[in-house]
């Protein structure tokens, strides 16, 4: 199970700039540690996020081992109509999950 | 297994389908790799830049001086720009010098985003200096760099 | 002979000093009380100050699906018998380690949750330290979040709270040290610049950066313990939850800021 | 002055005299013994090397730095819980210094500091360092060496 902490205004007037802010559950594994053994800890992170808004692309950041584990992230968007934003992060071993949060705008 | 919004004003909540567990972090012990260098860190940067030249100014990078923990720096990078269709900033690159490699972000703005600010949160294998730099859409790169100290902990669970 | 006669008068005087240190050590007047969250850095405060920024919050939105699984063989849910946890577990973790009349013993969040899931939804333990207890435990602790400790007063508890005490004044390891030697006498001072802190347990299970997870208050004594380079004690074991019990009657009144952060 | 031959390596005499502990490396605890609050002589017989005992000092995993702050400017993060090492060698003579190191128990029962030439009087220890000193002779030599250069 995996965990997305999102936080989009509900409601905005047409040409707020809005803060959108984003917590995802991921270990970030970053494939530089080893057990005690000596064997490594295999790479397992997310690599990439977007986000969209009603189909296009407005953020798009790459994450690296050096992103911290349970990624944070915040950026800002201006609201110029209602509509849905869809969040997606892909990483490694197959790693993909989706959210989304809908904003009415004034 | 998706949760629909909470009706709270500012905040919803997702439980989103995922295909990785969470369990509980492996036994582990830290090491200290190979280090990228200041050329590395150069080297990364010129994959950005192209081999433009990169201008001090525009950038202004957050990030404590005086870290607890550096596996959790919270780092705030905006830049001035107006961010109207003809003049924005395009990308925002972190880097740094001493983690195993050094790269800490890539983050691509559209005009749309209205103000040119991104935070995270990164972690910092030691102390030392961090280097941001914006890519305009005229082209132009600009640049800061700030200095982190990072305390080692002093309590962890490796044996002293 | 006057020399030996002096190395066995002192070594008598230390044996007698080891056995009197619990009873001169300084515990800490409740006036001067404080969370581990008043040492930390203003950015670690302002990660555990704001929801939408606290990582352990995301063992709490974890936390709430598995409350309301359905699980076992009586394939029950947490919230078939206890409804809306905002409601019924309001106020439980600000009183655990509880007395179990059954086991005649205290019994702390997590072994609770055991018990629960063995005697209600015949469902076998969920594993110490792992992903899902940590939720359910997080979940459970976050609907007392702001709320004061307010340990379980029954009698019968007493002796375990005094055993917990014992322990927490007993020098052990290598380095031959007890709890109380840092954490009531040396609180304000700073262990290779890490603050010592009085080494409350009001906010657990708390996000740990060094762990980058979310951790009992067992990992975090484990710690301790490996530290002084002592043997440990395994999860569950009822010395930890003695000293649980222990730190909670220390953190009395002591608001709950369950998930909490932490370096 | 008279001295002592009877090993005392404890804090409880009964335990002293019992046959020494063995180090797990076969190294049996090199006896010692007090004088006022002084060992004067050097538990390896040798004197210490002041530059390999700066080392080890400054070196985490001998935990003098947790506690302690001294005259290491190459190291940020240093303990207060205990007092400077700044002017330790004016403070004490090698002979003091050198039982502050062994068994500063026995100078203060109370005290926070381990004893690190010291394996019985102590309880639970773990499997990794049962019956081992936390320093060997040798290192408490070396450090013994660098302290006493340590003057104001």
């Amino acid at each position: 199970m995996t965990a997305a902490l999102i936080n989009v205004p509900k409601k905005a007037r047409n040409g707020d700039i809005i803060e959108i802010k984003t917590l995802t559950s991921h270990v970030m594994e970053t494939g530089y540690r080893h057990t005690p053994r000596g064997e490594v800890i295999p790479r397992d992170i997310i690599t990439s996020f977007t986000c969209r808004f009603e189909g296009d692309e407005i953020f798009h950041a790459d994450f690296f081992p050096a992103t911290a584990a349970n990624p944070f992230l915040s950026f800002f968007t201006t609201a110029t109509k209602s509509g849905k934003f869809d969040f997606e992060w892909i990483g490694d071993n197959g790693f993909s999950q989706t959210a989304s949060a809908s904003i009415t705008v004034e | 297994m998706r949760r629909q919004p909470v009706p709270t004003r500012r905040r919803f909540l997702a439980l989103a389908g995922g295909t990785a567990a969470i369990g509980a972090l492996p036994v582990a012990i830290s090491v200290r790799p190979a280090r990228a260098t200041p050329e590395m860190m150069a080297t990364a940067i010129r994959t950005v830049t192209g081999g433009a030249n990169v201008k001090p100014g525009k950038v202004k990078l957050d990030i404590p001086p005086l870290v607890e923990n550096g596996n959790s720096v919270p780092m705030t990078v905006s830049v001035a720009s107006p961010m109207t269709a003809n003049d924005y900033v395009k990308s925002i690159h972190v880097f740094n010098e001493k983690n195993p490699q050094p790269n800490l972000g890539n983050f691509y703005l559209k005009p749309s985003a209205g103000r040119a600010q991104v935070s995270t949160r990164v972690r910092l294998a030691d102390s030392q200096k961090i280097t941001a730099i914006a890519k305009l859409s005229d082209g132009s790169f600009w640049s800061t760099t700030a200095d982190v100290v990072v305390t080692l902990a002093a309590c962890t669970e490796d044996v002293i | 002979m006057k020399v030996v006669a002096a190395i066995v008068l002192s070594s008598l005087l230390i044996a007698a000093g080891i056995v009197l240190r619990p009873l001169i050590a300084t515990e800490i007047p409740a006036s001067e009380r404080r969370s581990g969250y008043t040492f930390m850095s203003p950015d670690t405060k302002a990660m555990q100050d704001d929801d939408t920024t606290n990582p352990g919050m995301l063992g709490v939105i974890e936390g709430e699906a598995l409350w309301n699984r359905k699980g076992g063989s009586a394939d029950k849910s947490c919230a078939d018998c206890h409804h809306d946890a905002k409601v019924s577990m309001k106020g439980v973790a600000a009183r655990y380690p509880s007395y179990d009349k059954v086991l005649g013993g205290p019994v702390n969040l997590e072994q609770r949750i055991n018990l629960c899931r063995a005697r209600h939804q015949q469902a076998d333990p969920l594993p110490y330290e792992k992903h899902d207890l940590l939720a359910l435990t997080t979940y459970v602790a976050e609907q007392s979040r702001g709320m004061p400790i307010t340990p379980d007063p029954t009698p019968e508890l007493q002796p375990f709270v005094a055993k917990g005490r014992d322990l927490f004044m007993h020098r052990q390891g290598q380095l031959n040290l007890a709890c109380t030697n840092c954490h009531d006498d040396n609180w304000d001072k700073h262990l290779a610049s890490s603050a010592v802190t009085q080494g409350m347990p009001n906010g657990y299970p708390i996000y740990r950066l060094d762990w980058q997870s979310l951790g009992s208050l067992q990992r975090r004594l484990r710690n301790c313990i490996t530290g002084v380079r002592a043997q440990n004690y395994d999860y569950g074991a009822p010395e930890l939850v003695e000293l649980e019990l222990y730190l909670m009657s220390r953190a009395r009144g002591m608001p709950l800021e369950t998930p909490a952060v932490r370096p | 002055m008279a001295r002592s031959a009877i090993p005392v390596v404890g804090g409880c005499f009964a335990l002293a005299l019992l046959a020494l502990p063995r180090l797990a490396g076969g190294e049996e605890l090199k006896s010692y013994s007090v004088t006022g609050d002084a060992i004067v002589e050097s538990l390896t017989g040798e004197a210490g090397d002041a530059a390999r005992g700066r080392k080890l000092v400054v070196d985490r995993a001998n935990t003098c730095i947790l506690c302690h702050s001294g005259p290491f400017p190459e190291d940020k993060f240093q303990g207060d819980l205990a007092p400077n090492l700044s002017g330790v060698g004016n403070r004490w003579s090698v002979g003091q210094l050198r039982l502050r190191l062994v068994d500063a128990s026995r100078l203060n029962p109370g005290t926070i500091m381990p004893s690190y030439y010291r394996v019985d009087g102590l309880d639970r220890v773990a499997k990794a360092w049962s019956g081992k000193p936390i320093l060997s002779a040798r290192q408490i030599e070396d450090i013994v060496a660098y302290l006493a250069t340590l003057r104001d």
